[in-house]
């Protein structure tokens, strides 16, 4: 696989290298290159603090800023942040009321952030909310549960927007765990990742083949079929969403199209729209919308779809001003 | 347990040139069921480690574990990060500054203890803990290093027709099937590299 | 190659209606669906309005809104538009001082957006800007000039933000081309394109080659290479570019790096980066910076930089207030 | 000239098919030099054509050649359309309603002139101009229809080896040389169809 960079082990140094460059009004280096946060925080918040591999950018820089996030720890490529940068960001970022960290649902993520929670116990107040929104696998009898994949923005679009209101840390655990039983998310790849420097792909798909199910790590999905048309991809990964969704009156739908990094605008929006179509079929009319590319698996070509059914209140603060580099209302 | 400020220089090099050496073996096993990572991820935690071994071996054992368990932490991230850092920073702190072969076999348990709770895991979820608990029983017997090297190799071995219930492979399901845990593969690696040290050089 | 489409010869007109669905408060369908326009017109002032092939995506439609663009008609793939959506266009957000076309230049665009001008001259005032900054290609004695790329975008902000507060046909035009010879482009490509429903790439790169100077097409550039470090890359198109541009005391830089559909973010800011430090390097300091997908070649891998030196006029129309899909500050 | 409503649709009949057929071939060419979409885009506009045919065969012949540069115009897009298109509208618009050869020699002299204007370009660029003119040229001589159509693909072939100064392929440069130009290969193809069908049923 053909990439702009210089070597494996400098592509996500340089290209955080080049994020703070581009956005260096809202976004800052901190603890000494290990971690990325708001350049001016906000006194007497939480301090609201996530991270996870390299190679989902714009994930999580992209999000930090007023009514977002506060820092981001940016680990190798699909490998979780070490706890020394998680420590660095919390004591760099927390101005006295506490931590709360957003971790998508994957062991390697969990238990990094919970060793850093653990060593910086002594000195802070800590939460964590963990993101698991994807639909393509239910929690089973002893697996720890969904994987965390784009429905990750909409967590900390609306605990950002809580925290920048003043909710102290317990109230904000409680919005980030009421959230999670409304938000899923699932996607497609039509051709798979190469880490850098692995001679080969992780998964290869042929030239009919895409994979359903899929995460943000270029792992395998649930499962492999025949290339299909745009309407039949979109029912493929919309119907299990619905059917995981408690579905209400009184609740607000929020509709993501995220691109995974290689596939372009045109497509993107031609999935939106087939997607709305769908949901719009079923009953629900999405109240607002995204369409773009916020959590990539490097290049890989594909998108998912994410579905969250916002109660009053959440969908207030998904609607409450933010400025960051990617979002920005 | 005697081992010197030599034999630890000795073993980090060691274990580090095993890894660096089935580095890409590595990920190709976490391709099939993970993302493809865990070789370069151990290949970095080891190039830690070997870059402060000089630092490590100065120290008293039970000190220099903890250590390089810390800097593995530091430096590994994802799953193995953890793992392997609670494994030896466990192993650190539980054992006396001589240890004998029973204190150091009783350590062992309860930093594979540590190490379950830390991956909220246990036996049969195709993890590197189905490597760890085997060898531990091991040494627990008295076990001779080469059979130990050999136990573990086959418990890596014997994760390839398990069902994965933990890590990235877990959701696979039945397809995890078939692939042996790259987990297992490098902790099998790095007890061989150990245990043949031993027989070679240690006291028996 | 794969796609997320139902077809070929469906797949421009359903990622339109996606798009539009997407952001149905700034943009709406005019013409019978022939065309997109910004929703609220502002009566009184110049229609912006331009277009292009399909597979460029954002590019036009993106930037319909306050502040830059009235209207924007899209062709099929790589095909500018037919006469009949410009003239629809102009029919309906002339709101009565006149139309002001943005064409890149191609011979397909210029000849259908003069077609168009023509057989609407006894009904609207119009006039033309061509947009011609790939430094890839310099005005030979008997071509038509350089080709319009990713700097489009410069020209429709600051022609849309003048166009706002109120400035007529001609001080746009001269506004225009004023901004010309201090705008270039460069682009490489990593992968090619295949075009829909044909069955081969319009060209094809080896595991190991680059393409120098390509446009947004998929037609084959000035030169292929083997690939090189970004480092390399960032210098081969850099170079030519500052090379082609007056740098002096007292204009603005303006760099943006843009995705040609396939790259991934990780790479664009990586890219973003090496350029920066490039021009910095040769005394170029960059006042304003963009990085992202805005000008795209379908799933084409690559980027390109533009350089825009703007006069204090032109640096404060770019950052005057736009509201569109995709700029939004 | 004697083209009454019968020839008329037979004709837009057979260049559809002619370029239905050879449609994959023209991208080809296009891909070589330029953006690999003049098939689809000459099978787009002889479609939309095709779809009018019954309107446009009940016109006289000069208001019959215009619409279908109208409907060229307005389906086809790209370079190609505004160029054939102006070749038949201009033509329609300069004919008299029963044209006799000289007449329609100086009008197709006159509408080529018309698609040179269009696109600012001349003889040698490489482009449906280097088989507009010698098609023109022997049309102005009264050649047979058979004549015409072989100039028509000499002409086409001859592009071949042209430096191309107008279209995306100008800006290949010398890397233009040694394809043939798709616009020239669709006006053979369209100019050939055209000639054989006069030879067979036209009169003398
Ligand atoms: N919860 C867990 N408990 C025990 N071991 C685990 C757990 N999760 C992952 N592992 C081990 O970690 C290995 C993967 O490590 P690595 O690839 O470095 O991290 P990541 O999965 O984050 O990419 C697996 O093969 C498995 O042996
Ligand atoms: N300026 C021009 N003058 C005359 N013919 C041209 C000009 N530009 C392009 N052409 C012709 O048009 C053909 C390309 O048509 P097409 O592929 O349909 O349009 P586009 O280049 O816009 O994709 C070329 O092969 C050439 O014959
Ligand atoms: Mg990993
Ligand atoms: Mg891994
Ligand atoms: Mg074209
Ligand atoms: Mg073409």
């Amino acid at each position: 696989m053909k990439r702009v960079m210089n070597s494996g082990q400098t592509l996500v140094a340089e290209s955080l290298a080049g994020f703070v460059a581009a956005h260096e009004d809202l976004v800052a280096f901190g603890g000494g290159g290990r971690f990325l946060r708001r350049r001016a925080l906000k006194p007497g918040k939480v301090a609201l603090i996530s991270g996870g591999g390299g190679g989902h950018e714009p994930l999580h820089g992209g999000f930090i800023g007023t009514g977002m996030l506060d820092a981001a720890c940016t680990g190798h490529i699909f490998t979780s942040p070490t706890p020394d940068q998680i420590l660095a960001a919390m004591d760099e970022t927390d101005t006295g009321a506490g931590c709360l960290l957003v971790v998508k649902n994957y062991d390697g993520d969990v238990m990094n952030f919970e060793m850093a929670a653990e060593m910086a116990a002594p000195r802070h107040r800590i939460d964590m909310v963990v993101v698991e929104d994807d639909a393509a696998y239910g929690p089973s009898v002893r697996s720890r549960g969904r994987r965390g994949v784009a429905g990750t923005i909409v967590v900390e679009k609306i605990l950002g927007a809580a925290a920048e209101r003043g909710d102290d840390l317990a109230a904000l655990k409680t919005l980030g765990e009421g959230l999670s039983p409304r938000l899923r998310s699932m996607g497609v790849a039509l051709r798979g990742v190469t880490v850098p420097d692995n001679a080969r792909e992780t998964f290869a798909l042929g030239s009919d083949e895409m994979e359903i199910g899929v995460g943000i790590h270029g792992e395998p999905g649930l499962s492999r079929q025949r290339l299909a048309s745009a309407d039949e991809i979109v029912r493929l990964i919309c119907a299990p969403i619905l059917d995981q969704l408690p579905v209400a009156e009184g609740l607000h739908p929020l509709l993501i199209v995220n691109g995974f990094g290689g596939t372009p605008p045109i497509e993107l929006h031609l999935a939106y729209g087939l997607a709305r179509r769908f949901l719009e079929a079923e009953g629900v009319m999405p109240r607002r919308s995204l369409v773009g590319t916020f959590v990539t698996s490097l290049d890989m070509a594909g998108f998912s779809v994410t579905l969250a059914l916002l109660t009053e209140e959440e969908f207030a603060l998904w609607c409450a001003p933010v400025a960051t580099p990617v979002l920005a209302w | 347990m005697q081992l010197d400020a030599a034999d630890l220089t000795a073993l980090i090099a060691l274990c580090r040139a095993e890894i660096d050496l089935h580095c890409e073996h590595l990920s190709v096993l976490d391709s099939a069921i993970g993302d493809g990572d865990h070789g370069a991820n151990m290949r970095r935690g080891l190039e830690a480690v070997y870059a402060e071994r000089e630092a490590i071996a100065a120290l008293p054992l039970p000190a220099a574990l903890e250590k390089i368990g810390l800097v593995l932490v530091m430096s590994i991230g994802g799953a193995a990060g953890p793992l392997y850092g609670t494994l030896l920073m466990e192993l650190g702190r539980g054992l006396p500054d001589a240890p004998d072969a029973a204190a150091f076999a009783a350590t062992l348990g309860r930093a594979v203890e540590a190490v379950a709770r830390r991956g909220r895991s246990g036996p049969g979820d195709k993890t590197l803990l189905d490597v760890l608990y085997p060898v531990q029983a091991e040494v627990a017997g008295r076990a001779a290093p080469a059979r130990i090297a050999e136990c573990a190799q086959s418990a890596a071995r014997a994760t390839e027709m398990m069902l994965a219930r933990r890590g990235r492979a877990s959701y696979l399901g039945e397809r995890s099937v078939g692939h042996e845990d790259p987990g297992a593969s490098s902790c099998a690696l790095l007890t061989t590299t150990i245990c043949l040290y031993l027989k070679e050089h240690a006291a028996p």
